[in-house]
């Protein structure tokens, strides 16, 4: 009840788009806050059973960025 | 070439692309580098493009 | 992960759950659109509730851990590049209509079982709740008992009886 | 300096702002500044020339505001002595500066830009976010005209004969990715003399531009004013066939050319290196990195106008040579760190620490930290939280590393900025502590969330709340991952005994490791046994003969000559390749391999070759120098199977060469008609020197085009060429003695070196580099190098450069006993593997192969040495029988599910 904005796992590959979200930081370009990074060293990691699981675990959506 | 007086350091004058590959070379062959860049960062030129051909790849 | 969205659109979950998109160590701004873009797709499309979908959910769980989807998954860029075992370099089209046949019917056989274990045990019922057609589930049922996912179990009043493995 | 967290306080603060350097003057900058977001260090400096204490004495803001009291107003600049064996100048050019002259209009039109203000236009990170506009009233340009040659090959205006080798192809580049910015309707268009795109891949981009719609006019602009207050130019130009046009553009971009660094000019002159007529340092080709001074060398455009791959090729070659005049030295000065032993943590259950960093204001000011720090408190396993400042600053780690041990912590986790920068600095902080690097975790609560959240700041609390809760559900499952490293074979495998192959032996050897040289012909020498002189008139056969004799008598070196490689396995560090001589096999341990297996000038069935003796290629003429004698006319053919559909590709040597062997033949007989037919003249650099050279003594230049070749017919008393010359609009006969063909350069048979090691060749079976660009000699595959011809046409000083760079690389990794690899790998669990082979199908580096186990049929393996942590294998392996160390399933889901 507490939550009533939906969350989204935001898969980012190290190198590529959680590097960009970095930046994004560094250039402090404001957006909305609905995303949970999760790290992995290449989106080539994300098993697709990761994006049923974080469906499972109760979030709203995925984004899967290399 | 005398063996004994060999300092086993390296300077390297410029912090361009070119400085940055002749410096990271030589601190992983064993020797003491020194970088020298009359900038407040290292980057040169190559900092400053847009992106390269042939891949349009950022030049970052 | 094309895949990964056919399979969330046929359980009805919905393809937009799940978002794929690329950004280099530069585009900061990128990411910041695609973020906002995802977000509000995902708030257009409302709260998920994992409960509702909770039967769907664990059928597309078992279907993506079945060995012939992650294998074909895995198989398709040298089946596209290099060519199959006779050589033969395949169509993208012509992989990607097998591949989605091929995830459609093992996310059918996943629903199926699920009914079964929940008792519903003949092909008029399980195709009640799984909506799918008599001949469809019978087709199935076969599949599956060929591969020991379930077993015939006799007939109850003339109307076979299957259970799960 | 150390303080300055880069948090950028202090430059919003500094009221003084003045012209940004970086972007060209395009805006504005404070006197105290980064000089670009990802700037290194990342670290605020201050303009003294600017800065309003420094000029007027007070203000001092920066000072006041400083979160971290990192400006310190009393630093003074101070002269520091270092005692070094060796240096390396590599202190680049400065973009040619057109102010000077009016007839570019660049001081006085604001829509005249150079090609480096447009570079920073186009960037996304630039002034105006990559949107492209008119400096005047901020219109989108319709139509962008690049003049090429700005402060290159004029001796009138400029004083820069030279070519500066790099514009036209940047020009290309900026046309096109401005096409990609503003769509089908841009129409670029390039005023260029000669096309000159000779290195590798560039001719391919040049067509690829001209197919999408960029528009070459081979023409110097003349005139250029302003039509109008809006800023539209009009260019006046006349066209090779003598037409004179006037069109109108809504922007003028200058390509201009290089200029060595007047500061780096200065530097050479106080070291006491000589240099050339143009300011650039001296050089031999035959020791291309080596200045007047021994044990002082040079890399990059400070030695002649240059691209960046060549320009990084030298700076592994200047590496190298400096290697070679230090080898006795190497490793007395590197000390390696040491850590306290570690202690082990496996049976105890997780005591986690959680540092919540308020990094001055940058977190603290925006998401509630107490409150993170509270609810950090409750989850499972954490015993101990804390609010550093600072968690970066030296008294935070010193005092990190006494609660680690004071609280028996055996997991840490960090909330702060990213573990893009800080993960390592903190690694090292817990190691100190006695604690695995990989007990550690950040969570990242600055860069992507108070940041980009700041005026949402109970959204920001509520989201590092989240992200702390994912760090520490994966924290509890982290395990210790032991060091990974290989031990390393000191010696080398070089594939090819030419010019490249032998240089790069001797270079290593002269560094004290041993090399082998495996050679498919009779002897050493390769293609350069054809070359007389290089294209600065230096002999080459001089140099080789006593090359192959270092070579040859060198205790360090083995040469295997008449001799194939037959069989190859191993990785970096350890390879076992099978040489056969004859009947022999010798089986040969090396660490690294370097490919030189070089290439040759193609035949070809044009132009009667090979039909009528009086047609020859190449150096055919310069060996037989009695195929001159009486001659009336010789003719050189230039493109002759290159740039074409089958050779997609420029042969970058043979303009050089035919225009070096032209003025050879006029100075020798200057009575002989020397006539050179070519499509573009591609005398890059310094070379253009010659070019100049050859027109002066009369060698005649008639420029034909792909499709109207020229034509060689028999004639009664030799033969007869014609060609269309484009400036007379007229076909020409020309009566020729000799007909000398510049025939392609192309690359050996080297599909077997290719298969045996795994290596990439492009579509014209050149070898392919890791990265064009930044990685010029490395394959992707570590341990494996290339140089040479296998890896484009080059001329010999070029060649020399690369193979010592290649040697150069080579010493990064011989230097070494064991070599450290990233132990984040993937762990194959053979108990679940069927052996299917489709991890080993797919992995990109050829990391897994799959090898036979008594009685259990086949299995994968993993070769960790070669892994780079994808996790494409974990991710598609059909049993889930793989997993990748620190990035297990388990481990990233324990933080999916805490997402939520």
């Amino acid at each position: 009840m507490k939550q009533t904005e939906p969350k989204i796992v935001a898969f980012l590959c190290n190198w590529c788009a959680y590097a960009g979200a970095d930046l994004a930081g560094v250039s402090r370009l404001q957006h909305p806050s609905n995303m949970r990074t999760v790290r992995v060293m290449c989106s080539g990691r994300v098993d697709p059973l990761f994006v049923v699981q974080a469906l499972k675990s109760g979030c709203d959506g995925v984004l899967v960025a290399g | 070439m005398s063996n004994k007086t060999t300092v086993g350091s390296v300077l390297v004058v410029g912090g361009g692309i070119t400085g940055m590959q002749s410096a990271l070379d030589m601190a992983e062959s064993g020797y003491y580098v020194y970088l020298i860049e009359e900038s407040p960062a290292i980057g040169g030129v190559m900092a400053q493009l847009d992106k390269t051909f042939p891949t349009n790849d950022c030049s970052m | 992960m094309l895949m990964v969205q056919k399979l969330l659109k046929i359980s009805g979950i919905g393809e937009n759950r799940l978002h794929v998109a690329w950004v280099s160590s530069a585009e900061a701004q990128r990411f910041v659109d695609i973020s906002t873009d995802v977000i509000a797709s995902i708030k257009a499309q409302g709260r998920f509730d994992a409960a509702m979908f909770s039967t769907e959910l664990a059928a597309a769980e078992e279907t993506l851990k079945t060995e012939i989807l992650r294998w074909m998954v895995g198989k398709e860029v040298k089946l596209l590049s290099r060519g199959d075992v006779y050589g033969r370099k395949w169509e993208k089209a012509r992989f990607e209509s097998i591949l989605d046949s091929v995830l459609e019917r093992e996310y059918h056989k996943q629903l199926i079982l699920h009914a079964i274990l929940a008792g519903f045990t003949s092909v008029r019922a399980i195709s009640q709740k799984v909506g799918l057609g008599l001949k469809r589930i019978s087709y199935l049922l076969a599949d599956m008992e060929k591969t020991n996912m379930i077993e015939f179990r006799g007939h109850t009043d003339c109307i076979p009886v299957f259970a799960a493995l | 300096m150390d303080k300055c967290i880069a948090c950028g306080t202090c430059a919003e603060k500094c009221p003084a702002k003045t012209t940004d350097a970086f972007n060209e003057g395009l805006a504005k900058r404070k006197a105290i500044y980064v000089p670009y977001a990802q700037a290194v260090p990342l670290k605020y400096a201050i303009d003294k020339n600017r800065c309003i204490y420094f000029q007027k004495g007070k203000c001092r803001a920066c000072e006041k505001f400083c979160p971290t009291n990192a400006i310190n107003f009393d630093d003074k600049e101070k002269d520091i002595t270092l005692t070094v064996g060796s240096v390396i100048l590599t202190a680049g050019f400065t973009p040619f500066n057109p102010d000077r002259f009016d007839n570019y209009q660049h001081a006085k039109f604001p829509n005249v830009v150079t090609s480096m203000e447009f570079e920073r236009i186009l960037s996304a990170g630039g002034p105006f976010g990559g949107h492209i506009h008119r400096l005047s009233d901020g219109q989108e340009p319709r139509k962008i005209a690049w003049l090429q040659c700005v402060g290159s090959r004029d001796l009138n205006r400029c004083d820069n004969e030279y070519c500066s080798s790099v514009c036209c192809m940047y020009a290309i580049k900026e046309s096109v990715i401005a096409k990609e910015h503003l769509g089908a309707d841009f129409e670029p268009a390039i005023f260029f003399m000669d096309m000159r795109t000779h290195g590798k891949d560039f001719e391919k981009y040049y067509e690829r531009a001209k197919s999408q719609g960029v528009r070459f006019i081979r023409s110097r602009v003349h005139t250029i004013t302003e039509t109008d207050a809006s800023g539209t130019l009009n260019l006046v130009y006349v066209t090779e066939s003598g037409e004179r046009v006037s069109e109108e553009f809504d922007m003028v971009v200058l390509s201009v050319g290089m200029e060595p660094a007047a500061s780096a000019m200065e530097a050479a002159k106080t070291l006491g290196v000589e240099l050339n007529p143009y300011h650039f340092v001296k050089t031999s080709d035959m020791t291309p990195v080596s200045t007047s001074r021994e044990g002082i060398f040079v890399a990059g455009a400070l030695q002649g106008p240059k691209d960046i791959p060549q320009s990084v090729v030298e700076a592994s070659a200047a590496a190298c040579s400096a290697g070679i005049h230090l080898a006795s030295a190497r490793g007395t000065l590197v000390k390696e760190k040491t850590f306290p032993a570690e202690q082990s943590v496996q049976d105890d259950a997780p005591r986690i620490g959680v540092f919540v960093c308020n990094c001055g204001i940058n977190i603290g000011g925006i998401a509630d930290v107490p409150a993170v720090a509270a609810y950090a408190r409750e989850l499972g396993n954490v015993v101990f939280t804390e609010e550093p400042l600072f968690a970066c600053s030296q008294d935070a780690q010193e005092k990190m590393v006494e609660i680690i041990r004071e609280q028996k912590l055996n997991r840490v986790v960090v909330a702060a900025c990213t573990p893009r920068t800080h993960e390592p600095l903190f690694q090292e902080t817990i190691r100190n502590a006695g604690l695995n690097a990989y007990l550690f975790e950040m969570a990242n609560i600055r860069n992507q969330c108070t940041w980009v959240h700041s005026a949402e700041k109970e959204k920001a609390t509520e989201k590092a709340k989240d992200l702390v809760r994912m760090a520490v559900q994966r924290a509890n499952i982290l395990e210790p991952i032991p060091d990974l490293s290989v031990g390393v074979n000191k010696s080398a495998l070089i594939v090819g005994g030419g010019i490249a192959g032998m240089t790069a032996a001797i270079s290593l050897a002269d560094q004290g490791f041993a090399a082998s040289i495996v050679e498919k012909s009779s002897s050493l020498g390769g293609a350069a046994r054809d070359v007389l002189h290089t294209w600065r008139g230096e002999n080459i056969q001089e140099h080789l003969k006593k090359l192959v004799d270092r070579v040859s008598n060198h205790p360090q070196i083995t040469v295997f000559t008449q001799s194939e490689i037959v069989d190859a396995s191993g990785f970096v560090g350890n390879f076992e390749t099978r040489v056969k001589t004859g009947t022999e096999i010798h089986a040969i341990q090396h660490g690294v391999v370097i490919v030189a297996t070089g290439g040759q000038a193609s035949v070809t069935d044009e132009y009667l070759y090979g039909k009528h003796p009086a047609v020859t290629r190449w150096h055919d003429l310069e060996q037989n120098p009695e195929l001159l004698t009486g001659v009336g006319s010789v003719v050189f053919i230039q493109c002759v199977g290159s740039r074409n559909d089958q050779r997609p590709y420029c042969s970058r040597i043979c303009c050089t060469s035919s225009v070096y062997q032209a003025i050879d033949i006029k100075e020798k007989h200057p009575d002989t008609d020397v006539f050179i037919l070519y499509r573009d003249i591609r005398t890059f650099g310094e070379r253009e020197v010659l070019y100049k050279k050859a027109r002066e003594k009369g060698v005649v230049f008639i420029r034909y085009s792909l499709n109207k070749k020229p034509v060689v017919t028999e004639a009664a008393d030799g033969l007869d060429v014609r060609v269309f010359d484009p400036i007379l609009q007229k076909e020409l006969i020309i009566h020729a003695d000799r007909v000398n063909l510049a025939t392609a350069i192309e690359p050996s048979p080297n599909e077997d070196i290719a298969a045996l090691y795994k290596l990439p060749v492009n579509a014209e079976k050149f070898f392919m580099e890791a990265h064009a660009k930044l990685r010029p000699v490395d394959f992707a595959s570590d341990g494996l190098f290339v140089c040479g011809i296998a890896h484009y046409p080059k001329s010999i000083d070029e060649s020399i450069a690369q193979a010592m760079a290649a040697a150069g690389r080579a010493a990064t990794v011989l230097a070494r006993t064991s070599i450290q690899i990233s132990p984040l790998v993937s762990q194959v669990n053979r108990d679940l593997c069927i052996g299917c082979g489709l991890c080993t199908d797919i992995c990109p580096f050829g990391a897994i192969i799959q090898e036979e186990v008594d009685g259990k049929g086949f299995k994968a393996k993993n070769i960790s040495a070669s892994c780079k942590g994808c996790g494409l294998c974990a991710s598609s392996c059909p049993k889930k029988a793989i997993d990748m160390l620190h990035f297990r399933d388990a481990q990233i889901l324990a933080a999916v599910c805490a997402a939520a």
